[in-house]
């Protein structure tokens, strides 16, 4: 009866990895490094976490380090900042970033604010992190896509893996950090599997990457639409349009310097985001753009965003709201203009 | 907005044995047939009819039948993404019910919620929400506005023991226990919030005795038992709708089936299921129906018969349903928006 | 001991009002016209408002009608939801919107969402009115402005009274509303004074206002920054510089219509926001902005938004982290470059 | 991040006749610093040297003197926006303090906090928090380190009876009984939440019956009494120091003052007020001490003149610190940013 993909996550074949696995094996080893650090949020344990990805972890660690926690969003995010506190180095799981929501005043009154309000004195070392995203039909209440919000929140960090590499390696430099780190993962990305990361290499969490050099147009994007966007820039190719790809891997602060030097070069950008197109973050991308790049840009900035609608049950409709490779192939060719 | 609540649509019982007037029998009916809609649905989802999170009410049925069977067509319902049960019970048509698991225009919520927003605002069902307590505020508001508009009319308000826990319960048992507000609250318990066994939900694990601590009357009562529950919520609604006040009602259930498609079910013991089991609600009524001859094997069989039949017709029909048009996306983001279009 | 500025918002003049003394009559009216309209919130009733704003209501309509709440954010604010879904027309207020991150949840997935979810069965005609902005020494959890925010959710409509008028005039149409309408009534506004409005004028919840017609630039605003950027024109004249000033109203939908004609014209646009920069609602009006009026525009768009920080307590670092008079004309000389 | 935790600032008692070193006469002399001070703030506020919004605990000194009293340097103190009192029992510089007040760069909080954000990390007082209910969960997270560091400290959270009717109390509440954490959970009970009345917040007014709901052991003591609150207090510390399990006392009490200085305090009876004041605790004890003799009048005088000797060289010192340079507006966002800068 059970329908979900290799919940455990385990290929079999030690070279390979899954995006789940590859973040089961950042908090294995950021536990055993350092035994400040623990795992807390609902069904974390028993369970193995709803999307699997701490499944056996509990078997390894206790109860107390792998810790189940009642349905109570703000009081467990905030006994996470309060054990941060107190010297401890919680990672806290919110199942889903559209129960978030609930635990949003902890997040920005206490964990955000805390180290300001007070002068300086209490930083809050927390790492949280929530699946995010659509496009498992999951309907208008599990379907958010909020990391754009919580980059507006000063004295955050907010983290977006896109790739196996970086769910493996942005977990430990994140809970180094002495401030309050979130790491949204896109649900849609744990069961895809790659080369296995080296688990000794250094996490980067402060730069954007680009994953496809190009030099017609920049497509900048992060987390879930990664994959449509590097797709649109195989198709664009065969139009003759040569595409570079961005990830933004951290969408707070956001790496301008990386995006300008490229718009620089390209003179076209189209913003490939999942989040409700108004109020979007690439919005907040268009904007430096053209603080930053506007006597670079040769056409207007485009954004592919989701629809402004609450995300529809039916296959067919949540297709249509969300970024798609056709639109973003769309939107490149429209900046470049007669080039196509 | 709302259409004047009209009569639950009656089941179909013409091919029961005229002896069996025993409100029993279709007590019998109603949980078989929730049980064989929701064994469907199992076909139906691994065939990717059905997508999306669907959790099943598999053993819980007596709840169903029990609670929403002492309501008026003009009371109203507050529901959870576990809510199957509840809708047909409160009279949904199960072809809109599939139609929407499938995505159909047809579908109870135009193919916009799937099986976790089940909808209907003739018969005051008002979902079907996946916020887990999400649904207790506005099941106060609803009483709210009964009691300001002096409609003697109440509100049911279910949801799950995990669901307890969230500040959500709290604030809305303190407001309709301090506003009065006639809304009963009913509170599925069984046993578990996904993973996580009661006791590691509540350091108070007797859940009527925490409502009570609000200064509302709460009792409990034995979820697998048609009667019970039927009886329970009797008394609840006959409270609320005489006292105006709220009340709380435990229902003691266990769900057979996993917490959702996705959910392998590691962390329950296979004897804890296989007791549970033994007290199987529609097992049990069956036995007792037949033990004291109300119901003939016959009888039996001819209503399983009506309840596939009903289950054919309805897969037929949600799956010769349309598709809504990907050019009505935005419909229903505002009510501008239906206006202009219709 | 009471400093509060004219708690009552009386000014003893007849042909005078209040900001304060606006929304009051608005209430008023409201519930003497239609008797489903009621107010609750916490100490709406015998403390009159915690800015003072329903002080007498209570007198006129009663405890049921002017509904003192509990602490409970999201219990009231879903409960005004469930009872707008139960026929009646509740103006919910929430002290501010700093604790209005307790009540999202309610907001966003059941307010905002229902509607769509149901398949256009559940209307829920619900009005929330809450106090933003900072500038009052509050300090970081009473100092937000995040207006932005809601104004991404798809749903609801959002409106920014900047003047006596809109105060008075934005209610009854917001009730009208079939569907959720929030109103943000930014701090400082309650004791500005001017002549009284008209109240059989019918208010209007769909356009932008242009406040000042101006040449060079559109400096585009809305609510508490409204005066300081008509200030800055005001100051900008001094340099030969003439101003346009448009006043959003609403921020959901925004009125592009408006911004973009004048841009046509202005060739230069300024972007005055309380909100923190990054991801603020002056991102979204940049990138629209760049997607409709790209090439009408001689110079970037500037942003005036607050810093980036929890905003502090002490006077002169609040100042220092909002958007001024002084800021505005600079940055608006900025974009008209060697004019000034 | 936080320097080891020092002894609280002692409170110099040089002046006070030697006969006095009946405990009490300190505890009279704290709650009369408490109430000069914010005598003082009062003037302050007036005169424009503080601003923004400002809560007095002049009635509800007894809470604040028995509470912190019974805290050792190395436990933690979770406090609301209402903290002034907390904050000079626990030991923070008055002149700090002040500082902070009139936003300058040697305040607490280096003037960011004002009022409402009282904070001292090395006497781990947690501020300071203006969201009601909001500094629960931080309470219960910082007891879970302490259980898991078995460090065998506690951890004290005030807040008021509003606070309760939030969802994060409830939550607070049922992980720290479910967890068995060594948390204090201290109501400060002064029956109002702004202008309204505990009847209009709470559909149970017995708040300690509420707490006790999630199996807590709770109790109500005398908040008017320094000596009852103090030994409810100490009682409770030392319960959850020896079971490390969490528990809740009550206290009932009363503010004297309007709930801020915004707030015309209309709502509230002035005969209420007027018997409220009858059990004024500052009176009280000072008229037991003098009534057995402890405490001559002259004694007394010297207790007042050092209080406003410390009030007045706090001022002159507040009022003489710098301001922060905005060029360090952005300081303290980010850690980075405060290691970069210094
Ligand atoms: C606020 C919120 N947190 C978490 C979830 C994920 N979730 C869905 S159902 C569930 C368990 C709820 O348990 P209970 O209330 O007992 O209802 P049951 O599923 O047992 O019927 C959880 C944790 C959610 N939907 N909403
Ligand atoms: C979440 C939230 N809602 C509302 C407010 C506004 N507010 C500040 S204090 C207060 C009353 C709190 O009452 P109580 O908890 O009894 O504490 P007291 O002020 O009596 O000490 C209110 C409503 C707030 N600061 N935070
Ligand atoms: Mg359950
Ligand atoms: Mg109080």
């Amino acid at each position: 009866m059970t329908t979900i993909e290799g919940v455990v996550g385990k290929t079999g074949d030690a070279t390979q990895m899954t995006y789940r696995e590859a973040i089961r094996e950042a908090i294995r080893e950021a536990m055993r490094r350092d035994d400040r650090v623990f795992l807390m949020g609902e069904d974390v344990g028993r369970y193995g976490g709803c999307y699997a990805v701490s499944m056996g972890l509990l078997e390894e660690f206790g109860p107390d380090r792998i810790r189940d926690t009642p349905l109570s969003e703000s009081g467990f995010v905030g006994a996470g900042i309060g054990a941060a506190l107190g010297g401890m180095r919680p990672i806290v799981e919110i199942m889903t970033v559209n129960f978030s929501l609930l635990a949003l005043d902890q997040i920005m009154n206490n964990a955000a604010t805390l180290l300001h309000m007070s002068g300086g004195q209490l930083a809050v070392p927390i790492v949280i992190r929530m699946t995010t995203g659509a496009g498992r039909q999951l309907a208008a209440q599990h379907s958010h896509s909020l990391e754009g919000w919580y980059a507006h929140i000063p004295g955050l960090k907010i983290l977006a893996p896109a790739t196996i590499d970086d769910a493996r390696g942005m977990l430990w430099p994140a809970l180094a950090d002495p401030d309050p780190v979130l790491i949204f993962e896109n649900g849609s990305l744990y069961t895809v599997e790659g080369p296995a990361p080296d688990p000794t290499a250094t996490g980067d969490i402060s730069h954007a990457a680009i994953r496809r050099p190009g030099r017609d147009l920049t497509i900048v994007t992060y987390g879930g639409t990664l994959s449509k966007a590097l797709a649109a820039a195989e198709d664009l190719a065969t139009h003759g349009v040569d595409a570079e790809v961005i990830d933004l891997r951290v969408l707070r602060p956001l790496d301008d310097a990386t995006m300008v030097a490229s718009v620089a070069r390209t003179h076209r950008a189209v913003i490939v985001d999942e989040g409700w197109r108004s109020g979007s973050l690439a919005a907040e991308i268009s904007a430096r753009l053209v603080e930053q790049a506007f006597y670079d840009l040769d056409a207007p900035i485009e954004r592919v965003c989701s629809a402004e609608v609450p995300i529809p049950y039916a296959r067919h409709m949540e297709e249509a709201a969300l970024p798609q490779v056709a639109g973003i192939v769309a939107a490149s060719l429209r900046t470049v203009g007669t080039h196509a | 907005m709302h259409a004047p609540p009209t009569e639950p649509r009656a089941v179909d019982t013409r091919d029961v044995d005229p002896r069996s007037t025993d409100p029993r029998v279709e007590d019998l009916r109603q949980m078989l047939r929730i049980r064989r809609f929701e064994e469907r649905c199992v076909e139906l989802y691994s065939s990717s009819k059905i997508r999306g999170f669907m959790h099943l009410c598999i053993g819980e049925e007596a709840v169903s039948v029990g609670v929403l069977g002492q309501l008026g067509p003009a009371d109203a319902v507050v529901s959870t993404y576990r809510e199957h049960g509840h809708a047909l019970a409160r009279g949904l048509s199960m072809t809109a019910i599939l139609a929407e698991m499938f995505g159909r225009q047809t579908g109870v919520s135009r193919g916009r919620g799937g099986s976790m927003h089940l909808f209907d605002a003739a018969r005051r069902f008002y979902g079907g929400n996946a916020i887990v307590g999400g649904g207790l505020p506005l099941a106060v508001g609803l009483a709210l506005a009964e009691k300001m508009r002096c409609t003697g009319r109440i509100v049911a308000c279910l949801f799950g023991d995990g669901a307890m826990a969230e500040g959500e319960f709290h604030e809305s048992a303190n407001l309709a226990a301090l506003w009065r507000l006639p809304v009963v609250f009913f509170c599925e318990n069984n046993g578990y919030a996904m993973g996580t066994a009661l006791a590691g939900e509540h350091a108070q694990t007797d859940l009527a005795l925490r409502a009570a601590s609000y200064g509302m009357v709460s009792w409990s009562a034995d979820g697998m038992d048609v009667l019970a529950v039927s009886d329970a919520a009797r008394r609840a609604v006959e409270f609320v709708r005489d006292s105006g006040e709220p009340c709380f009602v435990e229902l003691h259930t266990y769900r057979f089936r996993a917490h959702s498609m996705y959910d392998p079910d590691r962390y329950r013991d296979k004897a804890e299921i296989a007791s549970w089991r033994e007290r199987d609600p529609i097992t049990a009524l069956s036995a007792a129906l037949q033990g004291d001859e109300t119901l003939s094997q016959h009888d039996l069989d001819r209503i399983e018969a009506g309840i596939i039949a009903e289950i054919d017709q309805a897969v037929a029909e949600a799956d010769a349903a349309p598709e809504e048009s990907v050019d009505d996306l935005t419909l229903f983001v505002h009510s501008e928006a239906h206006r202009d279009h219709h």
